[in-house]
C-alpha cells in the first residue's frame, strides 16, 4: 500500500480556533495508507513547504494530503513543492478544512470531527490516484479584447507593443467608452480628451490591433490557448473602406435623436459619430430612428454622398476568429435617474445625474462648458449634489460603494466655482471617502477655497416647486433638517455594470459576483483572472474604479496575457475520461451525452474511445456508461465509493 | 437531537466555489455535511447516491450550475434528468425524495449554500434515520 | 467624582463612554423590543431628512438611534421626540439599511411608559376637538402615548 | 348582487358616517353590496407596538378569525387606520410563527365556547393570516377594475382638478401593506382619472398631516396641513381627495385654525372618494353628507354644475 503523509494547516488562528489540528493529524496517523502525519503554523509559508518536501524524503512517501485552504489558493503551490521532492503532482491532494470547515462552523468538536472526516475522505481518494502527465496544447497566440473603453484601449495597446495580435470589439461605433464623456479628472484637472484621444489614435493605427467597433461577441467556444469566436458585425449602413469621415450626411439628416453620448442633452442626426474625435470618425445609421427605415422615405445622406459609401441593404456579419486568450472590459454604467423614485423619478427636468453634468461641464459638450440647466438653460446659482444616489442602500437600491463620487463630485462643485463664480454649491454626502494618492489633498484645497458647503446628511426627497428644484436633507452635525430651493440638483448616481454584462457572461460562462460584476478568481491574490482559465478582466467591469485603477488593471491583464503567450505550449488537466477496452458493450450512450465531440467510434476496435485533446474532464459520460468501462482518471468509481463511506465517518 | 449525516456532490465551478464564497464570508451553517468536489454535477452516478444512502447518509445534496451556466454547456440538466429518474426509485426502497436535493447554487451565491445547509439539515432531523431495511435496499 | 449640587447643569455635559455605559443592555433591550439591529444604522440621516415632524423634535430620529447605540438611556427616554414622532413610516421606507425606525420609535415609547408616567391625558383634550376627531385619533394618542 | 365582508370601524359608523353612506350607495352602483359583519369590535387604530406586546394584535385578530369562520375570504376596509390595523395584524400573523401561537392562545382563551375546547381541541383552528384585507379602493381597481366605474358615469367630473391625498398609513409600510409604490404611487390618481376629473401632482401628497398628534399637538399638525394644502392649491387643484377619516378631519377641520394662524391661506374643500364617486355614479346629492364638511364644496361643485341636483337618478 501507499505511504501517505497527511500535512495539517493551522493558518495562523483561522483553522485552529475551531479545529483542534493536533487532533485531526492524530487521527490520520490511524487512517489506512496515511504512514505520516503532522500539523504546522504555516503550511503555505516557505518552512511549511520545507516541511513537506523534507518528509516526502525522510519518511519515502508516495502521497500527501495538504489540509488547509480551498484548492484555489494553494493546490498549485503544495503540487510544485511535491513535485520537487520527486512526487507526481497527481499525488498531492487538498483537503479543504478552512472555507469549508472552520470558518463556517463554531462548535470545535463538530468542526473537528468533520474535519477529520475531510481529509479521510481525501486519503480515500488518494490511495487510488495514479500518477499523471499533463496533456500538451497548442495556444494560439492572438489575444481578444471585449470593451473599447480605457481599460480596453489600454490592455490592447500593452499587449499590442509586446509583438503578439488584438482584436479589440467595442459595442459603439467608436472606441473611447465613458472616459471620453468627462471634461476634467481628478485630482489633477487634466482634461479627459486631452489624455484619452492620442490613446484613441495609437489604438486606431496599432498594426497589431484589429478595432472591431459597432461589434458584439456572437458565441465563444473553446479553452484557453484555443477559443473559437464568432463577432457580429453590426450592420452601419455606411461603407466604412468608402467613407472619408466629410460629415455631411450627418449636416444634413433631417432626423434628431437624443445623443446618448451627451446624455441626452442634445440631439444628432440618424446618422451620426457619437463624437467628434471618435475612433474610428465613421458614421452608421441609427435603424431605429432614421426617416427612411421608418417611412421608406428620405436618403437624403445617400444623395449627398459623392463617393457612394451609404449602403443600406448592408446586413449583419459575423466573422469567425481563433482567439487564445480573451480580456473582459465591458465597463460600467450609472444607475438611471428614473430608477431613484424619492429624487423625482426622472420626471424632475432639472436633476440629472454626474455624467450629465460633465457633458455641461465639457468645452465640447452641449452647452461648450457654460454650466446651464436643461429646463431652461439658466445659469444655476444654487446648485445641489448628492451623494450616494443609490450607492451604499442595500435595502432598495445598491449595497456596495461607488467608490468614485466623493471625489468627482468635489471636482464638479470645484469645476462649478470655476465657471459661475457667484453660485453655491452644496454637497450632502454621508462619508467622504478619498483614498488615493493626491485625493485628501484635493478635496482639502475644495473645502478650503472653493467656498463648498458640504451637508453631512443623506437626502429623502426631491421635488419640483416652479421653477425651483427643492431638496430635503438634514445635516446630522447640527441636527437639524436643511431645505434647499435649487435651481439644479446634480445625482452622484451608483455605478452599476453595463447592463450588457450579464448576456455576455452567459456566452464566455464566466461568473460574475452578486452586484453583477465581474469575479476575479481571488479578491486578493488574483485581481485580473476570471476563476476559468483565458479570460482575464480589467477596469470598472469588474466593480467601481477610478481611471488609474482602470489603467493599472487592465496593464495587469494584458502582462497576464503577454505572460501566457510567452509560453511554447499549454498543459491540460490529465484528468479525463478513459476506456476499459474489454468492458465496453459499443451502446455509444457516451458520444450522445459528451458536449465536446470528445467521445468517437474507433472502427478498428470496435468501441468507443476518448480523444484526450477534446475532453475538458466532466465526467458526464462515466456517469453515463451504463456497463462501467468508462472512467474518470483520478475520480473512479471506486474511488468516489471510498469517499463516499469516508465522509459518512465510516469504516 | 438526531443529527443526519449528509454527503454533500457538489460540482467544482458554482456550487463549491459557492461553499468557499459562504467560508471567505464566514457565514455560519450547521455542519452536518461533508463536501465531495466533481468536475460538473453530471459526474454522479445514480450509483453514487444509493451507495450513500447504504453507508448511513441521511441525505444527498447535489449543487450545480443555474440552468444555462453549466461550465460543460448543459451538464446540469443531465443531473436533473438523473435525480428525477432516481427519485421514482427512491420511492419503490422506501426512502422519502425528500432526502435527495438537487439545489442549484452559484459561485456568488455563499449565502444561498449556507441555508441550503441549514433547511437541509433542519429537514432531515424532521424526517428522522433511514429505516435499516430500506439502507439494504440502496445496495 | 464630586457633584457640584449648587450649580445648574452644563447645557452640554460631554457624553461618559465606558464599557458599562456602552454595554449596559439598553441598546440589547431596544433591539429586542423592536426586532431591529441598531448597529445597522450608520448615520446617512435619511430618517431625520424626510420627517415632517423633524421641525417640532429636540433630537433627530437619527440623533436618537445615535444616542442608543451610545447606550445614552435617560437622553433618549427623556426625549420629546417619542411623544412627537407621528408614527407616519416615511422613515422605515426609506431607511437605505432597511431599519424599521418606525418600531424603534415604539419600542422606546414603550420603555418609556413603563416607568409609569403618561405623555397624555384625557385632561390635556380640546373638550371641543374631542367631540369632532375622529375615533382612530383619540384611540392612536392614547395608545401611542400613555400607558 | 354580490356581497363582500365589509368592516366599517368606529370612525365611519358614527363620526365620519358620510363616508360609510357614500361608500354603500357607490358600491350598490357598481353591482356589489357591502355586507357589514354581524359582529365586531373596534380595530385598535394602532397595529403592534413592540415584539413582545400581542395585546394589540388581540382585537384585529378576533375580527379576522370571525370573517374566516363565516366562510368568507376578503374583507373590505375603508378607513386607511383600519385597512392598516387589519393588513399588519394578518401580516404578523402569517409570517411570524410564535405571534400566530400566542395571538390564537389568547383568542381560544377568551372564546365562550372555552369549556368545549378544553375537552375537545379539535373543535379549535388556530386563525393563519387566511382573509384578505382590501382596501375599498383597492378592490375597486383590481377586483372590479377602474374601467367599471368610467362606464357607469352618469355625471362625469369633467373639468374638476383634484389633488390625491395619500398621507401615511394607507400605503406604508410598503412591505407589509404593498398596495402601490410609497414614492410614487398612482391608486388615487387612476381613481380620478376614472371619474373623468384631472388628477393634479404635487409633491405633498404623501406627506403626513400629523395624524392623531392633531389631539396632542395640534399646532403641529396645523404647520404640516397648511404646507400640504398649500402646496396641492399652488399646483392648481379645486379641491383634495382623501380616503382615511383623520385625514379628512386634520385637512378639512383645522383649515379653521389654518386661517387664524396664516394670512395667506386660503380654504381648499377637501372630498372623501367615496363622495366623489357616489356624485359621478348620479347618486341623489345631498346624500353624500357635504353638510359635514367644514369647508364648504358646493362652490367646486358648481363648476360643473352638481350641486344643482342636475343629473339625479
Amino acid at each position: 500500500m501507499k505511504r501517505i503523509g497527511v500535512f495539517v494547516c493551522h493558518c495562523g488562528i483561522n483553522i485552529a480556533m475551531t479545529v483542534d489540528v493536533k487532533r485531526v493529524a492524530e487521527e490520520a496517523m490511524n487512517m489506512p495508507g496515511v504512514a505520516y502525519a503532522q500539523d504546522y503554523i504555516y503550511m503555505c509559508s516557505e518552512p511549511g513547504q520545507a516541511l513537506v518536501r523534507e518528509k516526502i524524503k525522510e519518511e519515502e512517501l508516495d502521497a500527501v494530503i495538504i489540509a488547509a485552504c480551498s484548492p484555489n489558493l494553494h493546490e498549485s503551490t503544495f503540487r510544485a513543492a511535491a513535485e520537487e521532492a520527486g512526487l507526481n503532482p497527481w499525488q498531492c491532494e487538498i483537503a479543504n478544512i478552512r472555507e469549508q470547515c472552520s470558518w463556517v462552523h463554531t462548535n470545535r468538536e463538530k468542526a473537528t470531527s468533520k474535519a477529520i472526516r475531510i481529509v479521510d475522505t481525501l486519503v480515500q481518494k488518494t490511495i487510488l490516484n495514479e500518477s499523471l502527465e499533463p496533456i500538451p496544447v497548442s495556444i494560439t497566440k492572438k489575444a481578444l479584447v471585449i470593451g473599447g473603453g480605457i481599460a480596453g484601449i489600454q490592455a490592447a495597446l500593452d499587449i499590442a507593443d509586446s509583438g503578439y495580435k488584438i482584436i479589440l470589439v467595442e459595442k459603439e461605433s467608436s472606441i473611447g467608452g465613458h472616459m471620453a464623456q468627462l471634461s476634467e479628472t481628478f485630482p489633477t484637472l487634466d482634461c479627459s480628451q486631452c489624455i484619452l484621444t492620442p490613446k484613441m489614435v495609437a489604438a486606431g493605427k496599432h498594426p497589431n490591433i484589429e478595432l472591431m467597433t459597432y461589434s458584439e461577441i456572437e458565441e465563444v467556444s473553446g479553452y484557453v490557448g484555443n477559443f473559437n469566436v464568432k463577432i457580429k458585425r453590426k450592420a452601419s449602413f455606411v461603407d466604412w473602406s468608402k467613407c472619408n469621415g466629410c460629415g455631411l450626411c450627418m449636416e444634413k439628416c433631417p432626423a434628431k435623436v437624443p445623443s446618448l453620448f451627451d446624455r441626452e442633452l442634445a440631439t444628432h442626426g440618424a446618422i451620426y459619430v457619437p463624437f467628434p474625435q471618435a475612433v474610428p470618425n465613421k458614421p452608421v445609421i441609427d435603424k431605429d430612428n432614421c426617416i427612411y427605415f421608418k417611412s421608406g422615405k428620405c436618403r437624403l445622406c445617400e444623395k449627398v454622398c459623392e463617393i457612394g459609401a451609404i449602403n443600406f441593404e448592408q446586413e449583419d456579419l459575423i466573422v469567425e476568429e481563433e482567439i487564445g486568450a480573451i480580456i473582459v472590459a465591458t465597463g460600467f454604467e450609472t444607475l438611471p435617474v428614473p430608477n431613484l423614485v424619492e429624487y423625482g423619478a426622472g420626471d424632475v427636468p432639472d436633476v440629472i445625474d454626474g455624467l450629465a453634468f460633465e457633458r455641461l461641464l465639457s468645452a465640447s459638450g452641449p452647452t461648450v462648458g457654460e454650466v446651464r440647466r436643461p429646463s431652461d438653460g439658466m445659469v444655476p446659482k444654487e446648485i445641489v449634489f448628492v451623494q450616494c444616489a443609490g450607492s451604499r442602500d442595500p435595502e432598495r437600491y445598491r449595497p456596495y460603494c461607488s467608490k468614485i463620487c466623493c471625489m468627482y463630485t468635489t471636482k464638479h462643485a470645484l469645476l462649478y466655482k470655476h465657471r459661475v463664480h457667484d453660485g453655491q454649491p452644496y454637497i450632502f454626502y454621508i462619508d467622504i471617502r478619498t483614498g488615493g494618492k493626491g485625493y485628501e489633498e484635493f478635496y482639502h484645497n475644495a473645502e478650503l477655497d472653493e467656498g463648498i458647503i458640504y451637508l453631512r446628511g443623506k437626502v429623502a426627497k426631491i421635488f419640483r416647486d416652479g421653477d425651483k428644484t427643492v431638496v430635503w436633507g438634514t445635516d446630522t452635525l447640527t441636527g437639524r433638517n436643511i431645505e434647499i430651493a435649487a435651481d439644479l440638483v446634480v445625482l452622484a448616481t451608483a455605478m452599476i455594470p453595463k447592463d450588457s454584462t450579464a448576456e455576455l457572461v452567459k456566452k464566455l460562462r464566466i461568473q460574475t459576483g452578486p452586484n453583477g460584476f465581474l469575479s476575479e478568481a481571488h479578491p486578493k491574490l488574483r485581481p485580473v483572472e476570471s476563476i476559468n482559465s483565458g479570460f482575464y478582466i480589467a477596469g470598472a467591469a469588474q466593480g467601481p474604479k477610478d481611471i488609474p485603477e482602470t489603467v493599472a488593471q487592465a496593464s495587469a491583464a494584458a502582462c497576464k496575457v503577454i505572460s501566457l503567450f510567452s509560453r511554447d505550449h499549454l498543459e491540460q488537466d490529465p484528468a479525463i475520461a478513459w476506456v476499459d477496452e474489454d468492458l465496453c458493450g459499443n451502446c455509444r450512450i457516451c458520444i450522445s451525452v459528451c458536449p465536446y465531440d470528445a467521445r468517437e467510434f474507433d472502427e478498428e476496435k470496435g468501441i468507443v474511445i476518448v480523444n484526450e485533446a477534446l475532453c475538458e474532464g466532466c465526467g458526464s459520460c462515466v456517469a453515463a456508461c451504463a456497463c462501467g468501462a468508462t472512467q474518470q482518471r483520478n475520480l473512479s468509481d471506486s474511488q468516489i465509493r471510498s469517499m463516499v463511506t469516508a465522509s459518512l465517518g465510516g469504516e | 437531537m438526531f443529527e443526519p449525516k449528509i454527503v454533500c456532490f457538489l460540482c467544482k465551478w458554482c456550487t463549491s466555489a459557492g461553499a468557499d464564497l459562504a467560508g471567505t464570508s464566514r457565514l455560519k451553517y450547521r455542519p452536518n455535511g461533508v463536501n465531495i468536489k466533481f468536475m460538473c454535477s453530471s459526474r454522479v452516478d445514480p450509483e453514487h447516491i444509493l451507495w450513500a444512502f447504504h453507508e448511513g447518509a441521511d441525505g444527498v445534496l447535489i449543487g450545480g450550475c443555474h440552468p444555462g451556466d453549466c461550465h460543460y454547456e448543459d451538464g446540469n440538466y443531465k443531473t436533473q434528468a438523473r435525480v428525477s429518474l432516481l427519485n421514482r426509485l427512491l420511492d419503490d426502497l422506501g426512502i422519502d425524495t425528500r432526502r435527495l436535493r438537487l439545489d442549484w447554487i452559484s459561485a456568488a451565491e455563499g449565502s444561498k449554500f449556507a441555508n441550503v445547509m441549514n433547511e437541509f439539515t433542519e429537514e432531515l432531523r424532521s424526517l428522522g434515520p433511514i429505516k435499516l431495511a430500506a439502507r439494504e435496499m440502496a445496495k | 467624582m464630586s457633584e457640584n449640587m449648587g450649580l445648574a447643569p452644563p447645557k452640554s455635559p460631554p457624553i461618559r463612554l465606558t464599557r458599562e455605559v456602552v454595554n449596559s443592555g439598553f441598546k440589547q433591550r431596544v433591539n429586542e423590543l423592536s426586532g431591529q439591529h441598531m448597529d445597522a444604522c450608520y448615520q446617512c440621516g435619511n430618517c431625520s431628512s424626510g420627517c415632517p415632524l423633524a421641525q417640532e423634535m429636540d433630537i433627530l430620529p437619527n440623533g436618537i438611534i445615535r444616542l442608543v447605540q451610545l447606550g445614552q438611556r435617560d437622553e433618549v427616554i427623556n426625549s420629546e421626540t417619542l411623544w412627537i414622532c407621528a408614527s407616519c413610516f416615511q422613515c422605515t421606507v426609506r431607511c437605505p439599511k432597511g431599519i424599521d425606525i418606525q418600531a424603534v420609535m415604539d419600542a422606546l415609547r414603550q420603555m418609556a411608559l413603563d416607568e409609569g408616567v403618561d405623555h397624555f391625558g384625557p385632561d390635556q383634550i380640546d373638550p371641543e376637538q374631542a367631540a369632532l376627531v375622529p375615533q382612530p385619533g383619540l384611540v392612536g394618542v392614547y395608545r401611542k402615548l400613555s400607558t | 348582487m354580490a356581497k363582500i365582508a365589509y368592516y366599517p370601524g368606529c370612525a365611519l359608523n358614527e363620526r365620519s358616517s358620510h363616508l360609510d353612506r357614500s361608500a354603500r350607495d357607490a358600491t350598490v352602483r357598481l353591482g356589489f353590496e357591502l355586507d357589514e359583519l354581524d359582529t365586531w369590535t373596534c380595530c385598535g387604530a394602532v397595529p403592534p407596538v413592540s415584539k413582545e406586546r400581542v395585546m394589540n394584535l388581540i382585537a384585529p385578530s378576533r375580527i379576522l378569525k370571525n370573517v374566516r369562520d363565516s366562510g368568507r375570504d376578503i374583507l373590505i376596509t375603508i378607513c386607511d387606520f383600519c385597512y392598516n390595523t387589519l393588513k399588519r395584524t394578518n401580516f404578523s400573523i402569517k409570517t411570524d410563527d410564535i405571534t400566530r401561537k400566542r395571538v390564537n392562545a389568547f383568542l381560544a382563551d377568551d372564546t365562550p365556547e372555552r369549556e368545549y375546547l378544553e375537552k375537545d381541541d379539535t373543535l379549535w383552528e388556530d386563525y393563519a393570516g387566511e382573509v384578505r384585507v382590501i382596501h375599498l379602493m383597492e378592490y375597486l381597481r383590481d377586483e372590479l377594475g377602474y374601467e367599471k366605474i368610467t362606464e357607469n358615469l352618469k355625471r362625469p367630473l369633467k373639468g374638476l382638478k383634484i389633488a390625491p391625498y395619500y398621507g401615511c398609513v394607507m400605503l406604508r409600510p410598503q412591505n407589509e401593506i404593498q398596495l402601490d409604490d410609497p414614492e410614487n404611487p398612482s391608486i388615487i390618481e387612476d381613481f380620478i382619472t376614472a371619474l373623468d376629473a384631472q388628477p393634479v401632482k404635487y409633491p405633498y401628497r404623501t406627506e403626513c398631516c400629523g395624524s392623531y398628534l392633531s389631539v396632542s399637538s395640534p399646532d403641529a399638525s396645523t404647520r404640516l396641513c397648511y404646507r400640504i394644502l398649500t402646496s396641492a392649491r399652488n399646483s392648481g387643484a379645486d379641491a383634495i381627495v382623501v380616503s382615511c377619516p383623520l385625514c379628512f378631519y386634520n385637512l378639512d377641520s383645522r383649515q379653521k385654525a389654518i386661517t387664524e394662524a396664516y394670512s395667506d391661506f386660503k380654504p381648499l374643500p377637501i372630498f372623501y372618494f367615496t363622495q366623489l364617486l357616489s356624485v359621478a355614479l348620479g347618486v341623489e346629492y345631498g346624500r353624500q353628507g357635504f353638510e359635514k364638511h367644514y369647508v364648504d364644496v358646493t362652490p367646486v361643485l358648481d363648476k360643473i354644475d352638481i350641486s344643482t341636483g342636475k343629473g339625479d337618478e
